[in-house]
């Protein structure tokens, strides 16, 4: 049973980094959308596994949380606004798919690095899925600078904030967990709000239409 | 039930926002605003006598009750600026009163915010109130509606997100790092009982750990080049609230960094968090002096001399030891007082002379000679000339580096002038000259800016001795 | 008892900083503050003189202010009582002065409040002793100072030139600190007793000394650290001119004195070279510069710069005796450089005052607009005279008493075993000189140009004698600088003590010589007496003139100038000031400060006038600050790009920083 | 009694530089004319002019001042005190210790700037341009004679002028590079101060080149009397100092009886009209310079000087 309940969680994992490389493939803003709400909807499968292997019932909650908002509301939303804003074919990136790749590749590379030299006292479980989760952060946060579209830069911060509640979840017994995720679901529902309200359809330093580049600060 | 401070300076502000939320008409909702902050400072005060025992949840101990005392003076103090400052807003019409209402509520649950992650004695409710905090300023930094001003909120709002993460995943890896030894469950969330384990923990995870905490935190402390949010937002929202974001959210940040630097030098294996912050603070300090020549807007300006004295700040905990805690505890506290008086003063400057240019304002010694006067003492005593507080500091965290690392001091001290030589390059233009601009009279109260000041000048002169007696005790207590 | 008499001074003068806050804007304030300032400063006048000359032990004063674990501590030893008494002397006089000179004050409310609190400042350096209470106390001085120079700040540029000064000060203050920092040590022994008592290694101690004068040298206006002092010295009204350039700079060499001689312990083989190397370069750059300026009180600031030189041969002469055993010469040297220091404190408080007086009367700073005042102000004239000739070092005024030590002191060199000084001293003494010459010339043009010939302006035509109040402290001035030129002796043996204290030996005593005369070694070697000459000076003169008149004529008729028959227009046909120091410019110009001539000479027939323009500018500006502030400014240019970063670019900074860490965790052993 | 013996002498000394400073000026005079073939006003001639100008009335510039007036007088003392102090026929005058030969330097800089002043004070051109220039001369002439005193002193071992005569006739003394250098650059000192040609011309008016005679342009009578007289003085006083610092020989001691002091005084004319006559062939032999030319010559002196000093400090015996 242990091994089982290792190899589902880790596998899992596993799975949602392979999803973080997905959306840094992707190239056209639905499709990303799409690859998101599957990163959103195996963060829910995992840590509904997570809530049964650590019998802990309130991360049901917080699965229902990821399933329902991320995996379903936000995807949708997003593809209303960039139905709206008409941006829904181009994506452009700072770095090409391949570079990106690699990075990528480095950054998991590193943070296994990192997380496997923390001796074996911790419990493996625990061990394993935080390297994922790092990764699956170090991703998000590269997504977030390698695009320069608004809309994929939030996809890149919550694929960010589901590596967190995975290491959250992963965490055994560790409170708040719930709590923590309904934050930043408040948190990400005011990005996307203020993405709306704003019609940002550049980046996220273009408040309005027409105001590109003219108030970031004193101009020179 | 007995009357517990503890949680009173967390109710007050609470119930204060929900009324003031609902309250109509400025005056009456300025005056409570003021009012609930009293309360809440006396009884932060009364914490210093009875002190009640750490809670699971809540504690007030030597380090914190630093804080929380300077956090509600300074609110209270803010407070009565505020009032006399959002009068004249709503008179030129740059707010309305529903804004105002709002700003109002806004103001307490920021007091409530940082109170919170202050009296925290759990690492993830402290992470909560810290969010909860930023939230709330970005709300209030883009409260004028202009282009400037929801750019800066939007800006502050997108790092201090990515900031807040990075602060959560360094949280959870703590947790990680306990519950070998605590066991799973609240306790290994617990300040008191982390600390008091602290030394078995996994040191590889904790390095890992503070390097997120340093980063995430470190955004909202300001530290280069993590800074960026810094300087608009406080050039853009509202002058009070410029005054809070200096004076007391990067204490708050910094404080949190702290706790878990505390937490990271009990473990011997781990490495020691000292050389980073050592280097975050010079760079901050170096970066930040040179960003002060090219500014043009005098709240941007002052702005980064926060960030300048953040990087002192940070750096002299970097030091560590007795003596640099000292100057780094007494350089906090000096800075968030002459700070938040320097962004009374410059707000009402900026009121006067109807624009935030450096360039459209001059001569003001001439035209409003107490303004300009406090304006240049604050100035004077930022930019860490004696007989201020700040030199006293300064003094201590120059001499006690250069006895142990002498190229570092010569760096600071360099960092030091250069900056200082901005700060007066500017003032130049804004106090003395030519008057420029409309010389109106400021209808101000000068009362919250002066009483700063005198502290700071008292500080300078004389040290009660309790005082630093409780000061040398924190510092002992960061090791 | 002394100390505390002092402090309460100190504390007096404090309180009529802050009455003065408040009454500053009404007429009376002006005479209540400046007379409380005069009672003041000679009561604290006396305490240093009854210290000095009462020989009383040192005393010494713990309060619990600044740095709660070591407190304040405050001191008065013969050295200190010695600068005490320049201080205060200064003190008095200028306020003196300004009880005349303040009541044409446009802004009052921005001199009273700082005047006492600069004159505070002052005494508090003196009296200090530990490391932080000194530093408060020299950085006050500096921001109340600085707070004067900023009263006129819409006139001209003063408000740069406040800035510099500020810039400069904030400079040496913060070499003084890392100084003070090296010789308390980690565990921050600050009082100097533990200083003294701690004995620095080698290098620290060479670390602490250069420091040391980097920082005092700043303040006092050494080369090259002197750029502020020209432009700050003017700017300010003349009684804080005259206290910043009298006696303000006196306190920096009090730093330096205390800090080097006291604090250091046993100075090694270089420092008296460089300090020698500095002195002599300060000298003969700031007459030069000094008979450049038309501008009567930038002259004066100039001429600080080149007396400051003066002061600092006569102690680095000290330091290399003291180095190599040579006590007696080493009491000699330092002697004339105390000497030196009480002198020019004197007579460039008179020089100021006279600026100060011809400014009220015509609201002229500049030499090429003045002349013929002595017919319209002659008490000023004679007593601006008695200064001239006092700072150019002519027989029988105080001038000539301490260059004429400093000069025995360096005849004494040659028994120095070092060979680099041997080369040195010479070198200096040479530089020395030419520097007397120079400054004679200086004030030959400056006296000559602004009091004689004709007047060249309306203004100077209309000027009128000033009020009895700056009479009277000018005189009190020119009095004692004839006083101290004409019995040396009284004053050498007053100092004495304060020699004895730090060289450990002093001068013989100089009152029992026979008819008053100084004697610093031997009789068969040197001797001087100021008495004799000036009785004879005056004896053989009114013989002269008593026999001239008795046996031949006194008849005497007025009649036109006849030079040489050529009737003389008008008085733009004088000497000009520029024009007198043209040969000088000739001889050292092009080397000492680039000076460039340009002659534009109309083509035949044309009527325009033919112009000569002449620039010159300091070598050291050019070469040392301005490709600091170049560079300083580039940096911030090239970093204030990331202002205008947008929010990706600022997120991927976040993100590189995040990588870099994590990479070194991850590469951690 | 021997105090007042002392005394005597001294008083001796003072009128006998007032009485020999004339002749010796006519003498110079007289010896150019013959050098030049003409006859020459007679040798006591200067003492006629002087009593002359002083039975003149003063004519006074409408806008001179008082210290215009009194400068004569101060000019005048300042000189004369000067030249009363340097031993010319006895060492070891009675004041002699009152002022060393720096003081004795300095009182003549005085003299020099209280001139300097008058030529400034009616305000003409031509006063401006005497005193512009004659700052410029001493402030390179004053240096090199400073140098050459430290040289002096440095080899005596002494700055006062009785005490340096007295070492001078001593044997232990000898023939020293330094000396010769500082004698050299003495003679050309004296001729600039003294405004001899080839740096000014003492007979010269009406011209641009002249320095000395254009600062007392303006004055007249009783005054101009007094500013020859000292200017003749001085030129005394700096052929004696030579005198007294190369050729020490024949000066009386101190305390020596009548004869000695006879001798002395016969020892001191003939010194002082050697003086006057290579003083006149030179001056006949040369050329004036160029105003622009003289900081060389001084330069070159103070050079002198500098090296001399460098000298006595490297090594005790050149």
């Amino acid at each position: 049973m242990r091994g089982l309940t290792f190899d589902v969680a880790h596998l899992l994992a596993g799975t949602l980094v392979l999803v973080s490389f997905l959306e840094l493939y992707q190239d056209r803003l639905s499709a990303l959308l799409n690859m998101f709400a599957l990163h959103a909807f195996v963060l829910a499968l995992s840590v509904a596994w997570q809530a049964y292997a650590q019998h802990a019932p309130h991360l049901f909650v917080t699965a229902a949380i990821a399933l329902v908002f991320k995996a379903i509301i936000i995807p949708v939303a997003l593809h209303r606004i960039i139905m709206r804003l008409g941006i829904h074919r181009e994506i452009e990136k700072v770095v090409g798919v391949g570079p990106a790749m690699l990075l990528g590749m480095g950054l998991v590379a590193l943070s296994m690095v990192v997380m496997l030299r923390v001796t074996t006292e911790a419990d493996p479980l625990a061990r394993e899925d935080l390297a994922f989760a790092l990764s699956v952060v170090l991703l998000g946060l590269l997504m977030m600078v390698t695009r320069r579209n608004a809309v994929s830069q939030v996809v890149g911060f919550m694929s960010l904030e589901n590596g967190l509640v995975l290491a959250a979840t992963g965490a055994k017994g560790m409170p708040l967990v719930v709590e923590i995720s309904v934050a930043f679901s408040i948190l990400i529902a005011l990005i996307v709000i203020g993405i709306f309200l704003f019609r940002i359809r550049e980046r996220f330093d273009s408040v309005d239409l027409q105001a590109l580049d003219r108030f970031r600060g004193e101009r020179r | 039930m007995s009357f517990d401070p503890m949680a009173a300076i967390l109710l007050i502000p609470a119930a204060a926002a929900g009324c003031l939320a609902l309250m109509p008409g400025y005056r009456l909702t300025a005056r409570l605003n003021v009012l609930a902050a009293l309360a809440t400072f006396l009884t932060a005060l009364s914490l210093l006598f009875s002190r009640p025992q750490p809670g699971p949840y809540l504690q007030v101990d030597d380090l914190n009750i630093v804080f929380i005392v300077l956090t509600t003076f300074i609110g209270f103090t803010t407070s009565v600026f505020s009032a006399s400052y959002i009068g004249h807003e709503l008179d030129t019409g740059r707010l309305t009163p529903t804004f105002l209402r709002f700003y109002h509520a806004m103001y307490q649950v920021l007091m409530f915010a940082m109170n919170l992650a202050l009296v925290a004695n759990n690492i993830g409710v402290m992470w909560v109130a810290i969010e909860l905090a930023t939230l709330t300023t970005v709300l209030m930094v883009g409260i004028y509606r202009t282009h400037e001003a929801l750019e800066a909120a939007w800006k502050y709002f997108i790092l201090g997100s990515v900031g807040i993460a990075l602060a959560l995943f360094g949280t959870i890896l703590i947790y990680m790092a306990a519950t070998p030894v605590i066991g799973e469950g609240t306790d290994a969330m617990v300040w008191t009982i982390l600390t008091a384990h602290a030394s078995e923990f996994e040191p590889a995870l904790l390095n890992v750990a503070f390097v997120f905490l340093l980063l995430g935190y470190g955004t909202k402390v300001g530290l280069a080049p993590l800074h960026a949010w810094l300087p608009d937002a406080h050039a853009e929202g509202p002058t009070p609230i410029s005054a809070v974001l200096s004076g007391l959210l990067l204490n708050v940040a910094l404080y949190a960094l702290l706790r878990f630097k505390m937490l990271l030098a009990a473990n011997p294996q781990a490495l020691a968090p000292g050389p980073l912050m050592v280097t975050t603070g010079l760079v901050s300090l170096v970066f930040a002096a040179f960003m002060l020549y090219r500014r043009r807007d005098i709240k941007r300006m002052f702005a980064y001399s926060s960030i300048e004295h953040m990087g002192i700040i940070a750096f002299a905990f970097g030091m560590g030891g007795p003596l640099a805690n000292f100057a780094g505890l007494l350089h906090m506290t000096m800075h968030s007082l002459t700070k938040s008086a320097i962004f009374f003063a410059v707000g009402h400057v900026a009121q006067v002379k109807g624009t935030q240019r450096i360039a459209d304002m001059g001569g003001l010694t001439e035209t409003n000679p107490v303004l300009g006067w406090g304006l240049v003492l604050g100035v004077v005593a930022i930019a860490g000339l004696p007989p201020l507080g700040i030199f006293t500091s300064e003094f201590l965290v120059v001499t006690s580096t250069f006895a142990r690392a002498p190229w570092l001091a010569v760096i600071l001290v360099f960092g030091l002038l250069v900056g200082l030589a901005a700060l007066f390059l500017r003032l130049n233009t804004i106090a003395f000259g030519e008057p420029r601009g409309p010389t109106a009279k400021a209808e101000a109260s000068y009362v919250p800016m002066f009483a700063h000041l005198a502290l700071v000048l008292i500080a300078g002169i004389y040290m009660p001795p309790a005082l630093v007696l409780w000061f040398q005790n924190v510092a002992k207590l960061l090791g | 008892m002394t100390v505390a008499v002092a402090l309460l001074c100190v504390v007096a003068l404090l309180s009529l900083a802050v009455a003065a806050l408040a009454i500053g804007r009404s007429p009376a304030a002006t005479p209540i503050v400046y007379g409380g300032c005069i009672a003041v400063s000679s009561v604290a006048l006396l305490s240093g003189l009854s210290q000095l000359l009462g020989g009383a032990a040192p005393a010494s004063i713990a309060l619990p202010l600044g740095l709660p674990w070591i407190g304040a501590h405050f001191r008065i030893d013969a050295l200190s009582a010695f600068f005490l008494i320049v201080v205060d002397l200064g003190a008095a006089g200028a306020s003196l002065y300004a009880l005349g000179y303040g009541r044409h004050e446009q802004a009052p409310q921005r001199v009273l409040p700082f005047y006492p609190a600069f004159l505070a400042g002052m005494n508090l350096v003196v009296l200090a002793d530990d490391a932080f209470s000194f530093l408060v106390s020299w950085e006050f001085m500096s921001l109340s100072s600085w707070a004067l120079v900023m009263a006129h700040h819409r006139v001209g540029d003063n408000a740069r030139a406040g800035y510099v000064y500020l810039v400069m000060a904030s400079f040496g203050t913060l070499m003084l600190l890392l100084a003070f920092g090296l010789l308390a040590g980690p565990d921050g022994g600050y009082a100097f007793a533990d200083i003294r008592a701690a004995h620095p290694s080698a290098v620290l101690a060479a670390l602490a000394f250069c420091l040391t004068l980097l920082g005092a040298g700043s303040k006092a206006g050494l080369v090259p650290l002197h750029v502020w002092l020209p432009l700050a010295h003017p700017a300010a009204p003349s009684h804080v001119s005259a206290l910043m350039s009298g006696v303000m700079t006196k306190v920096a060499v009090y730093g330096f004195v205390r800090i080097v001689f006291d604090l250091l312990g046993a100075p090694s083989w270089w420092w008296s070279m460089v300090v020698l190397a500095l002195a002599g370069i300060s000298s003969v750059l700031g007459v030069l510069h000094a008979l450049m300026q038309s501008d009567l009180k930038r002259l004066l600031a100039y001429s600080t710069v080149e007396n400051i030189g003066i002061i600092f041969v006569g102690l680095g002469l000290s330091l290399a005796f003291e180095t190599h055993g040579m006590a007696w010469a080493a009491a000699l040297a330092f002697t004339a450089a105390m000497l030196h220091v009480f002198n020019h404190s004197l007579f460039k408080s008179l020089l100021f005052f006279g600026a100060g007086a011809v400014l009220t009367a015509t609201g002229e700073r500049n030499m090429e607009r003045l002349g013929g005042l002595i017919q319209r102000m002659p008490q000023t004239a004679f007593a601006f005279l008695v200064g001239c000739a006092a700072i150019s070092a002519l027989p029988p005024l105080n001038g000539f008493a301490s260059e004429w030590l400093t000069f025995q002191a360096i005849l004494l060199s040659p028994q120095l075993p070092s060979w680099g000084l041997k080369f040195l001293v010479p070198a200096v003494g040479a530089l020395l000189a030419l520097s007397a010459a120079l400054a004679a010339a200086c004030f030959v043009r400056a006296f000559g140009i602004s009091f004689l010939g004709r007047a060249r302006s309306a203004a100077a035509k209309m000027a009128h004698e000033v009020d009895r109040w700056s009479l009277t402290a000018m005189s009190c001035c020119a009095a004692l600088c004839l006083a101290a030129g004409i019995v040396p002796g009284l004053f050498i043996d007053a100092l004495a003590p304060a020699v004895q204290g730090l060289i450990g030996t002093r001068m013989p005593t100089q009152v029992n010589v026979d008819w008053l005369s100084i004697v610093p070694i031997a009789e068969s070697r040197s001797s001087y007496n100021g008495l004799l000459v000036f009785l004879f000076m005056v004896i053989s003169g009114t013989l002269a003139a008593f026999a001239i008149h008795r046996l031949a004529s006194d008849r005497l008729r007025r009649a036109p100038a006849w030079d040489c028959g050529y009737p003389d227009a008008s008085p733009v046909t004088q000497y000009s000031a520029s024009g007198f120091a043209q040969p000088i410019r000739r001889v050292f110009g092009t080397a000492a400060f680039g000076a460039r001539e340009q002659v534009e000479m109309p083509a035949p027939g044309e009527q325009r006038p033919a112009r000569l323009t002449v620039t010159l500018h300091d070598p050291i500006w050019d070469a040392l600050y301005a490709p600091i502030a170049a560079g300083i400014m580039l940096a911030a240019e090239r970093l204030n790009r990331l202002q205008f970063l947008t929010i990706r670019q600022f997120l991927s900074l976040v993100f590189a920083a995040l990588v870099i860490l994590l990479l070194v965790l991850a590469l951690w052993p | 009694m021997a105090v007042i013996a002392d005394t005597a002498v001294q008083g001796a000394q003072m009128l006998l530089v007032l009485l020999l400073a004339p002749l010796l000026t006519g003498f110079v005079r007289k010896v150019k004319a013959r050098l030049l073939r003409r006859r020459g006003p007679s040798v006591i001639q200067p003492y006629r002019d002087l009593v002359r100008l002083m039975r003149k009335e003063v004519v006074l510039a409408e806008n001179a001042s008082w210290l215009f007036r009194v400068i004569p007088y101060l000019v005048f003392a300042a000189t004369w005190v000067a030249a009363s102090l340097v031993p010319t026929f006895r060492t070891g005058l009675q004041f002699s210790w009152s002022a060393d030969l720096i003081a004795i330097i300095a009182l003549l800089g005085s003299a020099r700037f209280f001139l300097a002043l008058a030529g400034l004070d009616v305000g003409t051109s031509f006063g401006g341009i005497g005193a512009s220039r004659e700052v410029m001369i001493a402030s390179l002439a004053e240096p090199a004679m400073i140098m050459i005193v430290f040289t002096l002193a440095l080899i005596a071992g002494s700055t006062q002028l009785s005490t340096m005569a007295g070492f001078m006739v001593s044997p232990v003394v000898g023939l020293r590079v330094s000396l010769a250098l500082a004698l050299l650059g003495l003679i050309m000192v004296a001729i600039a101060e003294n405004a001899r040609i080839p740096v000014d011309n003492p007979a010269t008016h009406l011209e641009l080149t002249m320095v000395h005679e254009a600062m007392v342009l303006e004055y007249s009578g009783r005054h101009l009397a007094l500013i020859e007289l000292s200017a003749s003085l001085k030129l005394l006083l700096y052929i004696s100092l030579l005198a007294c610092l190369f050729v020490p020989w024949g000066m009386a001691g101190a305390g020596a009886n009548p004869g000695a002091l006879a001798l002395g005084v016969v020892a001191c004319i003939g010194k002082l009209a050697a003086g006057g006559f290579l003083l006149a062939v030179f001056e006949t032999a040369i050329a004036k310079m160029r105003v622009f030319r003289v900081p060389e010559f001084l330069g070159a002196a103070l050079m002198l000087g500098l090296l001399a000093t460098l000298l006595r400090f490297v090594s005790g015996s050149l």
